[in-house]
């Protein structure tokens, strides 16, 4: 059986931690979610289980749309990974 | 009309504020919101502010708040500039205009746009200090409380 | 600082933000408006809008409601310029601007301002047809109403 | 017994049909309020009584601060009649 390749995108101190903006990676086929996912994710390195340890300070999206832990992950093409956002103006 | 514009480079607000309202004899009533980099934050010297941001996403988000923003008032022209990349003190970081025949409108438009650039499209501040210091600022919880007040707009 | 003025000819709003602005890199937030003559009015077109005011009572009542702006919200800056005189369609009669370190402040000192420049500032609009018609603009009970949400600022 | 001159300025459409922007004026001693003052003013001319005739459309000043018809004229220096104001924008 052929898993999909999920182009994985990290930014700001995600991306810091990670060492890398992108990856392409093939996550077991029995990982349904963002949580799975980011359970899984934390094995590939220790950058990766630093910045990906406290899932609160994440937030995702799946082909350019918020989503949440919760959300199943199956055919998305692109999932990013980033801290709350910070722009605009206070 | 919706215009917006991710900006990689320095912008000039006021000529932008300029040109979006020349000729437009129709709507007298530009509300606007300028953002600049501010020279420090929670009382620590900012050298550049550095933003970050996920491009498939941020056009796409912005786009999405002002075509809402166009349904939900009576706006004629709607304009959003948002700069990314290093900044230094006093450089514009975002500009919102919202014009209208009634400036209520324009008010309550340029509001709802300025608090879903804050907390909805995918923007990361990072502060650099003078000492080169790098430090990745964080989300704050009253601009989410705050945002909580479109709930009713964006349904 | 408060600045107010009151123009017997021609401004330039987004020139007089850009000097507004200029410099001060304590305040990253700043809202503004500006008003423009439109090209009609209750589908009546207008050619010229002829703006009078009472000049001992305006100064005064500007900077009233800039003072009382300034003490209601942190502000670090209120800009008024309100025109009188002879306005073809398309030139400024009012530009509001107030920055801030918060854009709450911000938005909300420049609508108290609109709110007040509309309902207790002594300035009187006659409209000019292209006939040469002449009709001075009635108040209207909307705006006064909307002034009201700022009593307890006022007291 | 000396009465007071006082200053009577006109705006907008209460100028137009007054035909004047300002006249001093010695408005007879038993006058207490701005209404009395209007009543007494639409004696004038014709001009005055149409400009005046319907105080409800009326606004006024003293000494360039707001007032109502009930305001005491007492000590004051200069009174603005005028319609209700339309500064500002839409």
């Amino acid at each position: 059986m052929n898993e999909p390749t999920i182009k994985i995108l990290y930014f700001a101190w995600v991306q810091e931690q990670i060492g890398t903006d992108e990856e392409a990676l093939t996550p077991p086929a029995d990982i349904e979610t963002i949580a799975g996912l980011v359970d899984w994710l934390k094995t590939q390195s220790d950058g990766h289980r630093n910045a990906l340890s406290d899932v609160s300070r994440l937030r995702f999206a799946i082909d350019a749309e918020f989503a949440d832990p919760h959300s199943p992950i199956a055919g998305a093409g692109e999932i990013a990974i980033f801290p709350p956002v910070t722009g605009g103006m206070r | 009309m919706i215009s917006v514009r991710i900006a990689d480079a320095a912008f000039d607000p006021y000529q932008a504020l300029a040109l979006f309202q020349r000729g437009h004899t129709e709507s007298g009533a530009v509300a606007s919101f300028i953002g600049l980099v501010r020279n420090q934050n929670d009382d620590k010297p900012v050298a550049t502010l550095s933003l970050s941001h996920y491009p498939a996403m941020t056009e796409k988000k912005l786009l999405g708040f002002a075509e809402t923003a166009n349904n939900r008032w009576q706006i004629d022209r709607v304009l959003v500039i948002h700069r990314v990349g290093d900044m230094a003190p006093g450089d514009p970081i975002v500009l919102v205009a919202c014009a209208s025949a009634h400036r209520a409108d324009a008010f309550a438009a340029t509001e709802y746009l300025m608090d879903k650039l804050k907390t909805e499209a995918p923007f990361w501040k990072a502060e650099i200090a003078p000492d080169g210091a790098r430090r990745w600022v964080d989300a704050r919880e009253v601009d989410n409380e705050r945002a909580t007040r479109w709930d009713s707009v964006d349904k």
